[in-house]
């Protein structure tokens, strides 16, 4: 059974729980060399940046409630592959990027979305396959995309994004910008080849990449022990390339972001590759259809104990850091925000017939 | 006789494999536990356990790779890919080593390996996942390709190709997996190179495989109704293609249309459209008509992905424009 | 007028790109140190330095994927793959990712990276190493390919390549690289998407591209001392495909012969053929006549790989049987 | 620069130099827990033994010179790789084969046609493209087959023939042979993904198979520590996948094939899959056509010392085990025999117009 990294929430408020860090032996920058906790902004964060983070949450959260719902009603269509119970990773994950920063991620991306601040109304709208949504009805589900937002997809082919994000990456450099670039993945996706001839590559070229892997225990229905040979922690398949990389606790959004804010700082300040690995779950299926024969209840209970978006606000209210009246008036507007967006969604024109025969060249 | 769906065909066919047969094995992500993708081998691992019923990494291109090597050992291996898209990423070992390897040997290695793959538009699966890439399979030497278009073909293609001494890809349209149709009780076999005529007809022969078979069916309906009798052909194996029965048609009929429900351009038909027009020159009334879908790649919304996607109407409409029907 | 070889005007396309646009850079296998497997960027690395002539690892599908995301960054990233055939290992990048990207997300990516990559057999290097690939992404649509056959076109078709913004597939004959040709003093460009009529004639069109050009040439004068006037045309861009200039030419001589120099079967003149015997009915006095190496695996012996390669005497013998010439 | 892994020969006759041995995490079975050298056949080498090693490598280098002139004669064409330089590795690593185990390499495959025991003849005919070659004239230098030794291939798309030997593994434990499946292949064909992926899935499956890493420093013109990432050791490779791994002196036929011995009894004791780099050079171009810009002469002539064709013979007459006169009169039997092969190719017919549409389909 594929339990969580660590039993209990995080004891301090401000504090990331204790990750599990390992340095490469490849040198590193002046800048990048410190532990990656080091630079830790350990409370730091405002009471509106820690509110902020809850809303993100049980906004994805929320969101892809709706999106099973409406998947069910067929109003989305093809496959939905939802992110219900990994908010605390690309939140924090994504908490603390900047404007020039690029996201890349995969096939389960609404969370990602989310986070990096994409519109709620034309995320759902472009699940609905409408006019009005992010990629014009085209995309769908699994190929969210923004560029404005520097959000360059959700990818469909697994492991196939990895390059595109080497590349992002690479331009960053090449172009002398501070921009970094970060590229979520599936523990499923390292078992494909591409994924080390990008982490070598990134390596050799020294690019300002941040691999983010989500690991959750399962490929679709095959657990991580079944099919990966040697140590089950990710983390060390960087090492091997010389890239650092660090462990951190994915129910745990204080965790994450943490990590992250120094993963960031030394990507910018010229260090790089950059690897974090995850650990975290999902409560649902793989894609909608999925009827999780291959796992028990008591192991999806064992993480639902864990869930962040239960666990987190009471941790505010306990911390004092806000009252539970406020946790109910957010969640209040988040409901109305997504109850609106599948409003938007279902009210949006369909795309007109011609439109077929655009976007395919310039 | 008893009807079962064409999902059930398929796993009747590898059932009877694996039952008299013990080197056969099917390996492929999520065939096991998971049970399948489509469920396909939905209870296989209870019944044959973990030996044969091989769950993989997702790294296609090594189990693909790895079914080779098997086959050429003298095993018969099944591989699953859970989508035709996927099959890009071990396109190499398909096509460099599975088609090449008997004839760069000088003949001495024989690679009895079967691909099955989901194919195909229509369920709004976006572009990265609606392919029909059998057609790049089906033109390399060295390769064998079929696609059926309902249960009875289905369990007798891949009976031939659980027996077949050369690598196959079985192509499986998405959309047909749930579709009912009945087949004998008596054990029977359809082997490759075999065209099936579908329909009898005088006026007009239409010609297409898998899933498109439904749209022609729609279509000689529809023709019916305005009195115009059509020939309808399932090609079932695109490598190699049954030309005798096409060409059969076509001297009767002196009118063809070959409908792709993938893209049109270099599409299946592309390459059957150029043979016929130039076998069949004497006989052809007017040009081979080809249908097939739009030159973009697959959108996710319904609207855009049928507008794309070859309807009867199509079929009717270019039968009209170039044979006045 | 200066003089050329083919290798020389491509690398003078490169070279003025590198000069005049620093988002410009080049990356592949053994392009920098060793000077490029058909020297083309040979002297590049001493120039431009390692930042923009980058020896990559043998690593096709990352650095191909890599290419797509400078791409979409702003850069202009040339790809150097040292044979067509390695393209298989970064199919799926090219495929699924370079040409679908735009569409996927409503127009907002855009992906100008430009891939090159030798092409066809002739050299005996085998199965393996002597295919023709760019059928298969001349297909792709979001795709462009294109392939010239002299250094005049290699040049003007470089240049136009390298500030296109959709990706491009550029295939290099192999067979091409050290031939001459004259190449103008002053600037031009050659867009894509336009034919050019090699040679001028009345009584049949020939249509190729790449390679073949040489095998039309050689059939055309033995045709004209035959006292059969040909009209040769080089396809030269195999996406988009002027169909213009074909269809102006076959108006005039009402009989056409396709050639591919990769295998007839599935080629690109299969869909070149399947098009025209439709759009061009009126005017042809036979079938789009097609002429294309035989459906079997490149063999390493020379005597079998002429064998298979098309020669000007098949070309003449098509001509005679279907058109009587 | 690129620098031999042991500057000295090995200093006893029989003993291997002294491998770098690394055992992997993963648990091993009882009969694979050994020491890669533990089951050293250390002075088990018979005088014949010792000879036909020599005989071996004398001939693999006669053969390739005489390639080579061909070569430029024109009349073997496409590419051409030598194996100049790599003798001692390919002999020492086929020594201990027996019928039942499948061969399975590159490109650059003479040595191990030769080594495997493939009847020159037919080899030279291949590469003359004639109608007696061991592929009839259709597979050429790149693609020499002899399924009748389960010599699998002579494979020309880099590391394209890594799964094709894991499949053959997979089939022997399948049918529950103790056969082996060796798979060679060079540095530079680490760089693809598919070897990750086949050492992955080597590793999930246990199965009997032999990586066999020719490490030349070389994939083509760029030397290793260009295009890679994190150690140098490629050995750790395997590791990282709980195979157990262990690099050795290619250039000392005795150190290889003690490494060998060792491997294969393993291998058919059920353990598996296993991995040995060997750490050798080629003396000439990558083909025929390469000028070696990249690299020095000084690098060529360092390495040109320990040339096994070279330093083995005089070892053995050292120590005694053969004399001058034995070494003589087995060379000019082996220049004989070449002399041989090139006329009975030259003397082959070629095949005949209609061969071509043979064996591409059974
Ligand atoms: C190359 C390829 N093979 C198979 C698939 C089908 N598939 C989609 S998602 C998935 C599982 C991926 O798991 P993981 O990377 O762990 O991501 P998660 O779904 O757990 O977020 C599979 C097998 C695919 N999309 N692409
Ligand atoms: C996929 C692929 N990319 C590139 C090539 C061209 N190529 C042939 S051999 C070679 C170098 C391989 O080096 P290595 O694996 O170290 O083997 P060595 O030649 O040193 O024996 C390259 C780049 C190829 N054959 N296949
Ligand atoms: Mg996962
Ligand atoms: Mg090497």
């Amino acid at each position: 059974m594929y339990l969580p990294a660590h039993q209990n929430l995080s004891t301090g408020v401000f504090m990331a729980s204790p990750a599990k860090t390992k340095t490469g032996k490849r040198a590193r920058s002046a800048a990048a060399a410190k532990s990656p906790n080091g630079a830790s902004g350990a409370g730091s964060y405002s009471k509106e940046q820690m509110l902020e983070m809850f809303r993100q949450m049980y906004l994805i959260r929320q969101f892809e409630v709706a999106c099973g719902e409406n998947y069910a009603k067929g109003h989305i269509r093809g496959f939905l592959h939802l992110y219900i119970g990994q908010e605390a990773t690309g939140v924090g994950a994504l908490a603390p990027l900047a404007e020039q920063d690029y996201v890349v991620t995969h096939y389960r991306d609404h969370g990602h979305a989310i986070a990096r601040g994409l519109d709620v109304n034309r995320s759902m709208a472009e699940l609905f396959g409408r006019k009005t949504g992010l990629s014009k009805g085209k995309g769908g589900s699994m190929h969210l995309f923004d560029a404005a937002k520097r959000f360059m997809g959700g990818h469909a082919i697994v492991a196939g994004q990895m390059p595109l994000a080497l590349g992002l990456a690479f331009a960053q450099k090449y172009q002398g910008t501070d921009g970094v670039t970060v590229c979520f993945f599936g523990d499923g996706s390292t078992n494909q080849g591409i994924y080390h001839e990008t982490l070598n590559l990134a390596a050799v070229w020294n690019v300002p990449m941040l691999f983010f892997l989500e690991n959750n225990g399962y490929g679709m229905g095959t657990s991580v022990e079944r099919v990966r040979a040697g140590s089950p922690d990710f983390y060390t398949d960087a090492e091997k390339y010389g890239i650092e990389a660090v462990a951190v606790d994915g129910m745990d959004v204080l965790a994450v972001r943490e990590a992250m804010e120094a993963a960031v700082k030394k990507l910018r300040a010229g260090g790089g590759p950059l690897f974090i690995e995850a650990k975290t779950f999902r409560y649902v299926g793989h894609s909608y259809a999925d009827g999780q024969k291959y796992r028990s209840n008591d192991e999806i209970d064992e993480w639902r104990k864990r869930d962040p978006v239960e666990t987190y606000p009471q941790m505010l209210v306990k911390h004092k850091i806000a009252t539970q009246k406020e946790i109910v008036a957010l969640r209040s507007d988040v409901d109305t925000q997504v109850a609106e967006a599948v409003k938007f969604a279902e009210e949006s024109p369909q795309p007109d017939a011609g439109e077929l025969f655009d976007d395919v060249y310039a | 006789m008893t009807e079962i769906i064409f999902r059930e065909a398929i796993k009747r066919g590898l059932a009877e494999a694996l039952d008299s047969n013990p080197n056969v094995f099917i390996m492929g992500e999520d065939i096991g536990e998971y049970g399948g993708a489509y469920a396909v081998t939905d209870g296989f691992l209870a019944k044959y356990g973990p030996e044969r019923i091989i769950d993989t990494p997702i790294s296609e291109a090594a189990f693909v790779g790895a079914g080779i090597g098997a086959a050429a050992a003298g095993l018969r291996p099944v591989v699953e890919l859970m989508s035709m898209s996927f099959a890009l990423v071990a396109f190499d070992q398909i096509v460099n080593m599975a088609a090449n390897l008997r004839y760069m040997s000088g003949g001495q290695i024989e690679v009895p390996l079967l691909i099955r793959a989901p194919t195909g538009a229509g369920v709004q699966l976006g572009a990265t996942h609606s392919q029909s890439f059998e057609t790049w399979m089906a033109e390399v030497p060295g390769m064998r390709c079929v696609c059926p278009s309902n249960p009875y073909d289905a369990l007798g293609l891949i009976r031939t190709a659980l027996k077949e001494r050369n690598p196959v890809l079985f192509a499986e349209p998405a959309l047909l997996y749930g579709v009912r149709g009945e087949v004998p009780d008596h054990y029977y076999e359809i082997p490759f190179g075999s065209a099936n005529v579908q329909r009898a007809g005088e006026d007009v022969t239409l010609i297409s495989y898998g899933a498109g078979m439904r749209v022609l069916d729609a279509a000689a309906s529809e023709l019916e109704a305005k009195g115009v009798s059509a020939e309808v052909i399932d090609l079932r194996s695109l490598s190699p293609v049954d030309y005798d029965t096409l060409l059969t048609s076509i001297e009767k009929t002196n009118r063809v249309l070959a409908l792709d429900t993938g893209r049109r351009r270099g599409g299946m038909m592309a390459e059957i459209a150029a043979e016929l027009q130039e076998r069949a020159v004497e006989w052809l009334d007017g040009p081979v008509v080809r249908v097939g879908a739009e030159d973009v790649p697959w959108p996710y919304n319904r609207g855009l992905e049928q507008e794309s996607y070859p309807q009867p109407a199509d079929v009717l409409a270019a039968l009209n424009k170039h044979y006045g029907l």
